[in-house]
C-alpha cells in the first residue's frame, strides 16, 4: 500500500447518477481485480473506498455512482484536479480458481468486474458476464463489456434494458458454468449464493475507518473467524459466508 | 539538534509521539509503510480476557472533523495476545510498548495486568477505563471516582510495571476521576478516549452504526481534550499522555502546553497513515519555529501566568 | 405544499427554525439583512440580573469545525432588556420570542422569570443553567440533579408561561439531568449548551481565551448534541428543543429524528448571517428528497426499531 | 452588510509576509475608510477580518500580513480563485473631523491608511503620513502615499529605511497638526495617545466570532460603556479609550 497523488485527466457521467473517472499516477501495485482505492476529500474526514474498475499500471479509472456528500463532491472535480488517494487495497479476486464462470455485477458492483473480465480473458478464460440494473438510465458499460468480446447479458428489473428481471434470472438459464465471481448489493449477492450451485467469490461491502486493516471498523464474521472486509477481504469466497 | 525525548515514569522516550490503542492494531500494518521504530512508543489494541468479536456492523460514521466508532473492544482475546500478536509485534519494533487492557470487572483487569506484568516488552500498562463501546464495563469504570480509585488499586496490587489510567471525557468533573486514579497509585494518566456520539442517516431514518451511539473522536474533539488535560495536569502530580484529535506537530506542541508529557495519535493515522512519521518528520520544524530547544521543557506551559 | 410546523408546549411554530441564545443578539442585526419573521421564534441573548460586561477578551477562538467563546453573558440586565430591548424586537418580530434568562443564585432566577413571565410577546422562558463562562453560576447548576430540580421549581412557582431548561452537557448522565427537571415541572428541555474547551497559542504558549477555558460550539459538537438528544428523548415525555452544530436543513432533520420538536441554530449564524434564512429555504428541499410531508412526523424518528 | 462573492484578480506579494490581493466584486456599500471585509476560508470555521485598504465601489484592494492559518491559506490564492466575504463591516473613520492631521501606520495597521488618505484627499486636506515598520523588507506602500502627493514620513524600528526610531518618534517632529488618525498595534496606538495632545481616531484589532455585532465577542470597555470593537468600531476616539 501506498499513498499517491493521482491527477484526474477526465470525469463524466456515463449512467444517471453514476460516473466514470480517469486519473493518472502511479498504480503499478494493483496486482488483482476486486482490489480497492482510498479517497481522501476536501471537507470529508474519512477516506472513500472505491473499486478499481481498470488500469493499467499508470492510470486508474474508477467508476461511482453519487449517493452522498463523498461521491457528490468527487463529482464535482474535474480534469486537473488531484486525489490524494491510498492504493492498492483489499485482496482481490482470484482468478486461477474457477474454469468456466460468469461474472455477476449489479449496479455500482458493476465496475471492478471489468477489470476481472480483463484478466480472465488474459489468461484465458471466457466467461459469461451478467449485470444487472433497476433501469435503462442506470445501465453502464454494457458495451464496454461487449467490445471485450464476451458475451454479456444485461438484466433490468423493469425490463427497460436487456432482460427483464435480476441478475439471477439470467443465471438460472446458463447451464454451463462451474464458478461465479460477483459483486452488487447485499441482496443480490445472497441470492446469487442460494442460487448457484457452484463455488464462487462475491466481494462484499462496509462502512470503514481506515481501509487497511488498522481499525477493526468493518470486521465481518466468517466460518473461519472474524475477517476484515477492508484487508481480508472485500472478496469472500462462497463457502466460508455467514448470511 | 533539537532534543525530542520526554520520559514517562523512568521510560525515555525518544520523542512524545505514540499511536493510540485501536488505531495502530499490533504495529505490523504499519511497520510495512514505514519503519516504526521511529515512535516513542506505540499502544496496542484494548485487550481483554476472552476473545471478542465486538460490536454489530457498521460500527463507523462519518463526522465533520472526526469519526465515530463502535467496534467494541474486537481483539483475540489475551492468550492469543500474548502467544500470537506480541511476538510479531517483537519482530517488527525494538523499543517498549503500551499494553492497554480492558475488563468487565475488577478480577479481569487485575488479571490482565498479572498476564501483561509478565511480558518483558510491555513498558506501561494502560488500563482503559473508559470504553463507551462496551456494555456494562469499560465507561462505567471511568465515570465513577469510587470504581476508578478501586481498578487502580487492583491493578497497581499485581504488577510493578508503570500503570497509565486512561479515562473517560463524558464525565462532569475529570479532575475528580483523576485525582482518584493518583490516591490510588496510579503512575500517570492517559486522557482523552473518545466522546460519546451518534450520528443519524436521514435517509433510512436509523442510527448510522448499528449499535447506536459510538465513541467519536478525530480533529473536532481536541478543544474539549486540551482543556481536560488542562485541568488534570492542575489536579495530579503523575505525568499525563494526552490525545483526542491530534493530527499535526502542532497540535502535539498544543497538548504539551496544556500539560501532556507524551501524546497519542489515534483517528489520525487511519484517514493517514503516516501521520505519526509525518508529525515526528515535523517536530524538529515547529520547535525551531516556536523557539523550544528541549520539547520536554514546555510541558504544562500555558499554565505560567 | 409541505407542513414545516411543530410545536411546543401549546405554541405553534411556523417552522422547528429558532436562531439559539447568544448568537443573534436581539434580533435586529439580523432583522437588516432578511425579514427574520420567516423564523419560528428566536431565542435572545442570556438576560442576567444586573448588566454585565462579561469576560475579559480575547473572547474567542478557533477550532476544526467550531469556535470557543468565553463572553460571559454580557448583557444590560433585565431592566434595560424589558425597557429597551424588548421594544426594538416588537418593531421587528412579530411572533414569540423565547427569553433566555442566567441566574446565579435561585432567587435571582426566580426574579428574572417573574420578571420575563409580565413580557406579553415572551412564549418559552429558556432557563439557562449550563452557562459554563462564569464562575459560581449558571453551569454549576446543571451538573447536579438536585440543583436543577431545584431551579425548575423555583421557577416554575413565579410564571406560568412555559419553562425550558437548557442543560450541559458537561456532564457524566444527561438522562438524570433531564429527568430532575421534568419532575420538577419543566414544560420542556433545550439541549445542548456549549461543551467546554480550550484552545493555547503554542507562539505565546498562552491560552487563547483570557478566560482559559470557553464554549466549544459549531459543527464539530453535532454528534455529542445529536446523541444527548437521542437519550433524553428516551428519557423524558417533555418536548425538547435539539441544538449543538446544526448548520444545514438536513442536520435539522437529523437532530429531529433524534427526538428534537424544534432546534435552535448557534454558530452558524455567526460565519453565515444567512444561516436561518438558508435553512428555512431548504426545508421543503429536503423534505421532497427524504419523503417528509409533515416534518413534525419524524421527531424522534430513529427511535422506531 | 451583504455577503458576496469576489474573484480574486491578483494576489502578490509586496514585502516580507505581505500580500497585496485585488478582487472584483460589488464592494459599492463600502461607504467609510476604516471599514473592514471578513472573509470565509475553506477549512477554517471562523472569518478572517481584514481592512479595506481600497475600493472603486466594484473591486477591492486588501493587504494583509501572513501570520496563522487563515492568512497563509489567502497567500495560496490566486486569479480566478473566488472568497466568500461579508461587507461592509464597522464603522470606519470619520473624516469630517480634523483639519489639519496625521495619519499614522504601523506594519499592518498602514492597509486602511491608504483609503483614508485618498478620502481626505478628496475633501481637500492635506494630511501627513507617518508609516512606521520594523525593518527594510517589511516595508510596503511608502511610493503609494507619496504618489498620492502627500508628505510621507517612513519610520525603521532599526533604521533601515526611512527615519530610526518609532512613530511617535517622527510625530514629535510634526508641530502644526491638530488631529490624528491612527491604525496599527495596540502599544503603538498607546503611545500616540501619550505622545499627541491633540484629539484623533484610532482603530483597534480583536478576535472576532461573527464581526457583525450578533455575538459580543469583542466588546471593550470604553468611558461611554462597552462597545463591539466590530460593529461599534473599530475606530474609536482618543477620549473614550480606557487603556
Ligand atoms: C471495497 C468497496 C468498494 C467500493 N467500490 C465502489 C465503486 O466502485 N463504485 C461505487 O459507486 N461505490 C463503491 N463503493 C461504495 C462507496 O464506498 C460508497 O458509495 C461511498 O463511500 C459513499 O460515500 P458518500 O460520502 O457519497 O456517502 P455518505 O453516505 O455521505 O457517506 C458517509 C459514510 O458512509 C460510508 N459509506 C456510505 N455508503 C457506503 C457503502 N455502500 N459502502 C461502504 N461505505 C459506505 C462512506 O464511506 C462514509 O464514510 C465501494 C465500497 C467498498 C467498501
Ligand atoms: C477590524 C480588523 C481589521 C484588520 N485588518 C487587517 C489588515 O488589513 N491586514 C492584516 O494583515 N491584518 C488585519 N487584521 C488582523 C487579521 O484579522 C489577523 O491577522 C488574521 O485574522 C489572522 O488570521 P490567521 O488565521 O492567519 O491567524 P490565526 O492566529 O491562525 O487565527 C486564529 C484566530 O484568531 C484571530 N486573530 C488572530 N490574530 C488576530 C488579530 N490580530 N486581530 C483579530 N483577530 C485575530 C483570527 O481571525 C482567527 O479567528 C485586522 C483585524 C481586525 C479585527
Ligand atoms: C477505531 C478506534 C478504536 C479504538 N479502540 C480503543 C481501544 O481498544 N482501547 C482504548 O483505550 N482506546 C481505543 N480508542 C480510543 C483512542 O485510543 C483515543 O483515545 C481516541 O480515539 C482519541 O484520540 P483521537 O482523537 O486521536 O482518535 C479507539 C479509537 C478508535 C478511533
Ligand atoms: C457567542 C455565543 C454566545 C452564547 N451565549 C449564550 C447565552 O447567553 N445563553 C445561552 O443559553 N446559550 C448561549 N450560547 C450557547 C448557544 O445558545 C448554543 O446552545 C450553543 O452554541 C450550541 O449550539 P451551536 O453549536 O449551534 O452554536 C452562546 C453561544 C455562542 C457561540
Ligand atoms: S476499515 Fe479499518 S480495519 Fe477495515
Ligand atoms: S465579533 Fe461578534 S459582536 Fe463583534
Amino acid at each position: 500500500m501506498k499513498r499517491e497523488i493521482f491527477m484526474i485527466e477526465s470525469n463524466r457521467k456515463i449512467a444517471k447518477n453514476v460516473y466514470e473517472m480517469t486519473l493518472f499516477g502511479d498504480a503499478s501495485e494493483i496486482s488483482k481485480p476486486g482490489q480497492f482505492v482510498n479517497i481522501k476529500l476536501d471537507g470529508l474526514y474519512l477516506r472513500r473506498p472505491i473499486s478499481v474498475c481498470d488500469t493499467d499500471g499508470k492510470s486508474l479509472t474508477l467508476v461511482y455512482k453519487v449517493v452522498g456528500e463523498g461521491t457528490e463532491k468527487m463529482s464535482e472535480l474535474s480534469h486537473g484536479n488531484s486525489l490524494d488517494i491510498l492504493l492498492p487495497l483489499g485482496n482481490g479476486y482470484d482468478i486461477s480458481k474457477g474454469e468456466n464462470s460468469v461474472i455477476i455485477g449489479g449496479g455500482v458492483g458493476v465496475p471492478p468486474m471489468y477489470m476481472l473480465c480483463k484478466k480472465l480473458l488474459e489468461i484465458g478464460r471466457n466467461p459469461v458476464v451478467i449485470l444487472g440494473f433497476n433501469t435503462k438510465d442506470e445501465v453502464f458499460y454494457a458495451d464496454k463489456f461487449e467490445k471485450l468480446g464476451v458475451k454479456t447479458i444485461v438484466t433490468t428489473a423493469d425490463g427497460s434494458f436487456g432482460k427483464k428481471g435480476f441478475v439471477t434470472d439470467a443465471l438460472k438459464e446458463i447451464k454451463t458454468y462451474s464458478y461465479f465471481f460477483a459483486c452488487g448489493p447485499e441482496p443480490m449477492l445472497k441470492a446469487v449464493c442460494n442460487e448457484s450451485k457452484t463455488s464462487g467469490q462475491l466481494s462484499f461491502e462496509e462502512r470503514m475507518g481506515c481501509g487497511f486493516g488498522a481499525c477493526m471498523g468493518c470486521s465481518c464474521k466468517t466460518k473461519y473467524g472474524a475477517k476484515r472486509i477492508c484487508k481480508d477481504g472485500p472478496v469472500l469466497e462462497k463457502e466460508e459466508i455467514i448470511w | 539538534m533539537v532534543d525530542t525525548r520526554v520520559s514517562l515514569s523512568g521510560l525515555t522516550l525518544d520523542n512524545p509521539i505514540i499511536p493510540a490503542s485501536g488505531t495502530f492494531g499490533y504495529g505490523y500494518e504499519f511497520a510495512n509503510l514505514y519503519d516504526i521504530n521511529i515512535l516513542g512508543s506505540f499502544s496496542f489494541k484494548g485487550t481483554t480476557r476472552e476473545e471478542r468479536f465486538g460490536n454489530p456492523t457498521p460500527r463507523i460514521a462519518e463526522c465533520t472533523g472526526g469519526m465515530i466508532n463502535s467496534v467494541g473492544l474486537q481483539n483475540p482475546g489475551i492468550d492469543k495476545v500474548i502467544s500470537e500478536e506480541m511476538p510479531k509485534i517483537k519482530k517488527c519494533f525494538k523499543k517498549k510498548v503500551i499494553a492497554n487492557i480492558s475488563g468487565f470487572s475488577l478480577d479481569e483487569y487485575k488479571y490482565l495486568a498479572e498476564r501483561m506484568n509478565g511480558e518483558k516488552q510491555v513498558g506501561i500498562i494502560e488500563v482503559n477505563i473508559s470504553c463507551p463501546n462496551v456494555h456494562n464495563g469499560g465507561m462505567s469504570f471511568g465515570t465513577d471516582e469510587k470504581s476508578a480509585y478501586e481498578v487502580t488499586k487492583a491493578v497497581k496490587s499485581v504488577t510493578d510495571k508503570p500503570v497509565y489510567m486512561k479515562l473517560s471525557p463524558n464525565v462532569t468533573d475529570i479532575k475528580k476521576i483523576a485525582k482518584a486514579c493518583e490516591d490510588a497509585g496510579a503512575d500517570g494518566i492517559s486522557l482523552i478516549n473518545t466522546l460519546m456520539g451518534m450520528r443519524i442517516d436521514v435517509k433510512t431514518r436509523k442510527c448510522v452504526v448499528a449499535n447506536k451511539m459510538g465513541g467519536f473522536s478525530g480533529s473536532a474533539i481536541f478543544p474539549v481534550a486540551v482543556r481536560m488535560v488542562y485541568e488534570v495536569f492542575d489536579t495530579v502530580k503523575i505525568p499525563i499522555i494526552g490525545m483526542g484529535g491530534i493530527s499535526s506537530a502542532k497540535d502535539v506542541a498544543e497538548m504539551m502546553l496544556a500539560g501532556a508529557s507524551a501524546v497519542q495519535i489515534g483517528a489520525a493515522n487511519l484517514v493517514n497513515p503516516y501521520a505519526c512519521r509525518d508529525i515526528i518528520n515535523d517536530l524538529p520544524k515547529i520547535m525551531k519555529k516556536y523557539n523550544i530547544e528541549k520539547l520536554s521543557d514546555i510541558i504544562g506551559g500555558a499554565h505560567n501566568g
